[in-house]
């Protein structure tokens, strides 16, 4: 290997980490969501692009950085969240029909009406902030001036994974060590023992949808700065979601953390290596192989670990 | 003493680390009534999980009709000749009640019609016949119940598993079900019990199987197990815990 | 007092028109266009456009005395839909011609609908090189098809920068993938290695594992084919991993849209790209066109614009021209189409083996200060292109 | 097999209606609805009857649609082979990918099927030497100019499929899958072998969308993976139209078929809606899955009930 395959290999491997770490972000509210209410949210990419929007006019309207607005979008999209579940899911799931699953219709609908309310607000102009730390990045060679290799470390990039990461965390403090995250965590492990111990199920499952939509909302925030947005964005973002969930394991955050990050460097790898187009078959492979082989993701290996201590 | 149907023979089961079967044998005689008893999470259920094929033993294995059926798939297993109940019933909520059998009756019917045939004389059997056109998910508790019995006995098994089809029933309907039980062994049927009912299973049970902590502590007779200081020991270390 | 005057007598145009009652029956013309979904952006960029035109086409007394009433028809961008929208007009609204549509897999749907039905379809800007391939007779195409859409850019390449190594990087849809393949041919014929190329899915968010990929083969010409945003987030974080190449070109869409400027900013700079059309063209109409649109709508349009802007023109001129409101009649006044627009000179050819095509100039668009400057050919050009251009970390 | 009158006077009805005089823009629309229904017909003989919700039969549909295409496109050969070609090659599909997916169950089940229309749709994008890619296939002349022709064709396919859902649903794998439905763990324990019952739901219904996704391709006469193996347009439409018809019965989805290509199309052309239809469509849907959860058919009598009670 000679200094420009390293560098090459450097490169991708750090653009993977910060691409994992932004994924995960995405992959915590729905994992959540998945986890305590075993839904699927099929319009959780459409409450990321209201994040965005947020994002956006907070910037436009009134200069305010979109990493300042994840403290305005988190809380505006809790409540929406909360509108979302208590008036819509909770109605479908209170009826007994054939298949559950019509409660996912019903996301689809939800996802339908954010995306076309947004294209009739604000058109279908593709918006970004154009932050001034946009394009800024640390170098390698300004460090070392003898370096034979060049890396480069994106500024935005490398704050909103650092932010990605403090959000896990602080949502890690709270489902442990708060009495509601505690009771989100019963109602996630078992339903009825969760009845039993006297848990309002019905409220948490409201403010876990609440706090899923907070989590993509501040996703939102954190990638208009590197991303773009539009109203139809939504989709190939709960697609990633999903896999998140899934790879990392229903419910579980830190498995989130694990999914999102080998997520974002095995696709990083297969564009270097393999090419940028099977990129997105590679995703869906390991998703299928994760179902398959690793019904609890990354987290049942973890838990498998700490149980044989 | 009849020739045995079933044996269970040094069955271990693990989840994850835990062992929630260690090293249990019985084996089962044709025609008898066995019932299988101990505390609640004795592991009664992951028993019968073993033997219809729900679970792979971990170690040990069963036979059933003189062949190893260990790792056999439950509906294998059942094709055989043995079927079940569960502990929370599982009927198909949206189907009627005669659809309900017939489903199970197609096992050894080769035609609708014959398939029919066998449901209705199983529901007139059970005493279901009148309620053949509802629609399972509305029938009471003790129906239900019956209408598992029901389901499990079209498919003419030789061993029927019934996993405490008793509970819950009001006192009428506990005779009901105990006279159905004994008319389904006076048919040649040998039957697996787990119950709770204490006053149940000495009524009815030939030969008794105690486990806790998924270990077999005790087997015999019920006038034997009822005089068995490891059954009591385990039945008052459940109260004082309760 | 110019316009004043100009403007009074398109009124009086008009009252002429409607004094002689009877012929003031509007004629209708609804037009299927992707106005939802990820393509609305050009739906819409679109719509505004034919709007413009058909104002300014019934302010001068419209169509053989009628007026030009438009609608508008959501496709979806789903070929089904095109259909059912163009079956619909042809059979019920009985509308005797077809304009409109943007995707080439919608446009592919259409065509194949008005050439059995014997509609003439005038197509705006979809690029695919095969619609116009087909023998279609009633199937006529205003921008140059895909292969066609750099060559005023392999022009510049051939005389002023010569490369030796090229690397392609496209999206994977048939725009892109005919693009880049078209590309490859002409880098063959400069006579330049073609070191990487590589497609990715629209709406990728990282391209930097690639990028750096292309960083290590170290090409002198760096040649994407990109929608809007993966064009800027591709500038952004090539100049993030200062990778320099002799010359960063695109072919049309995303390069030569004003959004790829706003979103991308100095990452834009010295960028060029390959387009159909520019606002500083020194075609009649252009300009009054294109500042007319930012006037309104606050952004230059792209090629697509005016290309829409120009086609209901043409449908104006055409119309005008035919014997009768039968298609047939339209079909052959299309065929007959000698017209400058604000597009450039609009005529369908066979040639090439492509049948009633439009051919016309392209051009190539280099960013410079922030604004899209019209650099090649030559004789259209209104700044001079600058190259070579500095290194990143040159930059300030 | 009661009332088999009620389906011949529909089926009757649907014949003639080609002699109505209706435009080829109605005709365009009804042979979608056929379609349509076809496609939710199989679903719902999966989903519906068997449980499996599937979130990937765009995989199904894609693959009987370039069975047909690349039957012209590399063996130019007519692409009407395609149909009874791609009820052969889905199933080997169908049967391949059942293998690994039906493993899993509830969301699991749904989330790997979704991935599965991905995955081919991606590859499709990517193999281009065998698919053409992202250019997709363009079949230069389509059989016929007039409509009446693919309508008998569709109405052929529809009938047929109607016929077999009847048939199938009513005999004793009709019993078998809604066991497996009901209770998979309850069915494995009646004798019920429900991997083998689940694949053969699957294949079946995997055939039938193959049918129609190679009509489509005959119909349309272009064909690109992202039109073919839509998450969104194909896949969860098909959902949209059982659940919204009534799922698990007979004539859910001709009317959830009916008010999605219909109503929608319908919606779509209110003049000054523009854009928003959409967001019109979005509130109707998720006012008929609140109000309706069982779909029209499947709630037909609360319908009646609420017409019935406005009237006393």
């Amino acid at each position: 290997m000679n200094a420009a395959q390293v560098e090459v290999l450097l490169q991708t491997l750090i653009a993977g980490v910060l691409l994992g770490g932004l994924y995960a972000l995405i992959g915590l509210g729905m994992t959540l969501i998945m986890g305590v209410m075993k839904i699927i949210n099929l319009a959780h990419g459409e409450l990321m692009m209201v994040g965005m929007y947020i994002a956006y006019w907070m910037f436009s309207l009134f200069g305010i950085d979109p990493y300042v607005s994840v403290f305005i979008a988190g809380p505006l999209l809790f409540f929406l969240g909360i509108l979302i579940q208590k008036y819509l899911i909770n109605t479908v799931l209170r009826v007994d029909s054939i298949l559950p699953e019509n409660q996912v219709i019903l996301t689809v609908g939800v996802g339908m009406i954010l995306a076309s309310a947004a294209t009739i607000a604000f058109k279908s102009d593709y918006r970004s902030t154009p932050v001034k730390y946009g394009t800024s990045a640390f170098y390698l060679s300004d460090l070392w001036k003898g370096s034979p290799i060049e890396l480069s470390l994106s500024i935005p990039w490398s704050v909103s994974f650092l932010f990605a990461l403090a959000i896990t965390a602080g949502l890690w403090f709270f489902l442990q060590r708060t009495d509601t995250g505690k009771s989100i965590r019963a109602t996630a492990q078992d339903l009825d023992a969760a009845l039993l111990m006297g848990v309002n199920v019905q409220r948490m499952r409201v403010v876990t949808f609440g706090l899923g939509s907070a989590l993509v909302g501040a996703a939102g925030c954190l990638f208009i700065p590197i991303y773009y947005l539009y109203p139809a964005l939504g989709g190939q973002f709960t697609l990633i979601a999903f896999v998140i969930t899934i790879l990392g394991g229903l419910g579980s955050n830190v498995g989130a953390i694990l999914g999102g990050l080998i997520l974002g460097l095995f696709e990083s790898l297969t564009a270097t290596y393999v090419g940028m187009g099977w990129a997105p078959v590679g995703r869906f492979v390991i998703f299928i192989a994760a179902l398959l082989f690793l019904p609890g993701g990354v987290a049942s290996l973890l838990r498998r670990r700490a149980f044989g201590k | 003493m009849s020739e045995s149907l079933l044996q269970v023979k040094n069955a271990y089961k693990f989840f994850g680390g835990l062992a929630a079967v260690t090293d249990v044998s019985f084996e089962i005689r044709k025609g008898e009534i066995l019932a299988l008893i101990g505390p609640n999470g004795a592991g009664k259920t992951t028993v019968f999980n073993v033997v219809n094929g729900f679970y792979k033993p971990s170690r040990g294995e069963v036979w059933f009709k003189g062949r190893n059926i260990s790792g056999l798939k439950p509906h294998k297993i059942c094709r055989m000749g043995m079927a079940r109940t569960f502990q929370v019933v599982k009927p198909l909520q949206r189907m009627s009640v005669l659809d309900n059998v017939v489903a199970s009756a197609f096992l050894r019917a080769e035609s609708r019609e014959k398939a029919v045939e066998i449901a209705e004389e199983t529901l007139k059997f059970t005493g279901l016949y009148e309620d053949r056109d509802v629609i399972s998910k509305g029938l009471p508790l003790g129906k239900r119940k019956r209408l598992e019995i029901a389901r499990a006995l079209a498919t003419q098994p030789e061993l029927l598993l019934l996993d405490e089809s008793f509970a819950g029933l009001n006192p009428a309907e506990l005779d009901e079900s105990i006279g159905i039980i004994r008319r389904i062994k006076e048919r040649g049927i040998t039957i697996f019990i787990i119950e709770h009912h204490m006053k149940v299973i000495m009524a009815i049970s030939d030969r008794i199987v105690v486990i806790n902590y998924g270990q077999k502590i005790a087997e015999g007779s019920p006038e034997e197990i009822q005089a068995n200081p490891a059954v009591v020991e385990a039945y008052l270390g459940e109260d004082h815990h309760a | 007092m110019k316009r004043s005057a100009s403007g009074l007598m398109a009124a009086s145009a008009f009252l002429l028109a409607t004094a002689f009652g009877h012929a003031a029956e509007p004629f209708n013309l609804a037009i299927p266009l992707p106005l939802t979904g990820g393509q609305a952006k050009f739906g819409e960029m679109m719509k505004r456009s034919y709007e413009m035109a058909a104002e300014e086409i019934n302010a001068k007394g419209g169509v053989k005395g009628r007026k030009i009433v438009l609608s508008f028809e959501d496709s979806q961008a789903k070929p089904d839909s095109a259909r059912a929208i163009v079956e619909k007009l042809i059979d019920v609204k009985k509308q005797p011609l077809i304009v409109g549509e943007y995707t080439s897999a919608c446009a592919k749907a259409v065509a194949a609908v008005a050439n059995e039905r014997k509609t003439p379809y005038l197509i705006v800007a979809s690029a695919d090189d095969s619609i116009t391939q087909q023998n279609y007779k009633y199937v006529f195409r205003q921008n140059v098809p895909n292969a066609y859409y750099a060559q005023g850019l392999v022009s510049f390449l051939r005389e002023k920068v010569q490369p030796k190594t090229m690397a392609i990087l496209y999206e994977s849809s048939d725009f892109g993938t005919s693009g880049a393949a078209d590309m490859e041919k002409w880098a063959g014929k400069l006579g330049c290695k073609v070191l990487v190329k590589e497609k990715y899915e629209k709406g990728a968010v990282d391209f930097k594992p690639i990028l750096s990929k292309v960083k290590q083969a170290a090409p002198d010409v760096l040649f994407m084919v990109s929608y809007v945003m993966d064009a800027s987030l591709l500038m952004k974080q090539i100049k993030e991993l200062r990778l320099d190449a002799k010359l960063y070109a695109g072919g049309a869409a995303g390069f030569a849209l004003p959004e790829f400027v706003d979103n991308a900013k100095d990452a834009a700079e010295y960028v060029m790209t390959a387009t159909l059309w520019t606002p500083q063209v020194k075609y009649k109409g252009a300009k009054e066109y294109a500042d007319k649109y930012k006037a309104k709508y606050g952004d230059f349009p792209s090629y697509h614009g005016a290309s829409a802007y120009s086609a209901l023109h043409v449908v104006h001129d055409a119309l005008s021209r035919a014997k009768s409101m039968k298609s047939e009649d339209i079909t052959e006044a299309l065929k007959k189409t000698k017209l400058q627009t604000a597009y450039g000179p609009v005529a369908f050819e066979d040639k090439d083996g492509y049948q009633n095509q439009c051919f016309s100039e392209t051009f190539v668009l280099q960013v410079q200060a922030g604004e899209h400057e019209t650099v090649w050919p030559y004789a259209y050009a209104n700044k001079k292109f600058i190259y070579p251009f500095p290194r990143w970390r040159d930059r300030k | 097999m009661k009332k088999p009158l009620i389906p011949l006077a529909v089926l009757a009805v649907l014949a003639v209606l080609p002699f109505s005089g209706l435009s080829t823009y109605m005709m365009h629309i009804l042979i979608l609805v056929l379609m349509w229904t076809t496609i939710g017909m199989s679903w719902n003989l999966l989903g519906g009857y068997c449980g499996q919700v599937s979130f990937g039969h765009a995989a199904y549909f894609g693959v009987g649609a370039y069975t047909a295409g690349l039957l012209y496109f590399k063996l130019q050969a007519s692409a009407w082979w395609g149909i009874p070609l791609s009820v052969a090659v889905v199933s080997v599909f169908a049967f391949v990918l059942g293998y690994i997916v039906l493993k899993l169950r509830g969301p699991f089940f749904a989330l790997a099927t979704l991935a599965s229309g991905e995955v081919l749709r991606i590859t499709t994008e990517n193999w281009n030497g065998f698919t053409n890619g992202t250019l997709g296939i363009l079949i230069q002349e389509r059989t016929w100019v007039a409509k009446t022709q693919y309508y008998y064709i569709i109405l052929a396919i529809t009938a047929f499929t109607f016929l077999l859902v009847r048939r199938l649903v009513a005999s004793k794998w009709g019993y078998y899958f809604v066991a497996v439905r009901e209770d998979q763990d309850a069915a494995e324990s009646l004798g019920i072998d429900t991997t083998k019952y689940k694949t053969i739901a699957l294949v079946v219904s995997a055939a039938l969308t193959g049918i129609c996704g190679a009509f489509y391709t005959n119909y349309m006469g272009f064909i690109d993976p992202h039109i073919v193996f839509a998450l969104h347009d194909i896949s969860i439409i098909t959902i949209m139209i059982v659940m919204v018809g009534g799922v698990a019965t007979q004539w859910g989805p001709l009317v959830g078929a009916g008010i999605m290509v219909l109503l929608a199309e319908w919606i779509r052309s209110i003049p000054g809606l523009g854009a928003s239809h959409q967001a019109f469509f979005g509130v109707l849907l998720v006012l008929i899955i609140l109000f309706l959860p069982n779909g029209i058919v499947g709630d037909f009598r609360k319908i009646t009930r609420l017409f019935g009670r406005a009237r006393a």
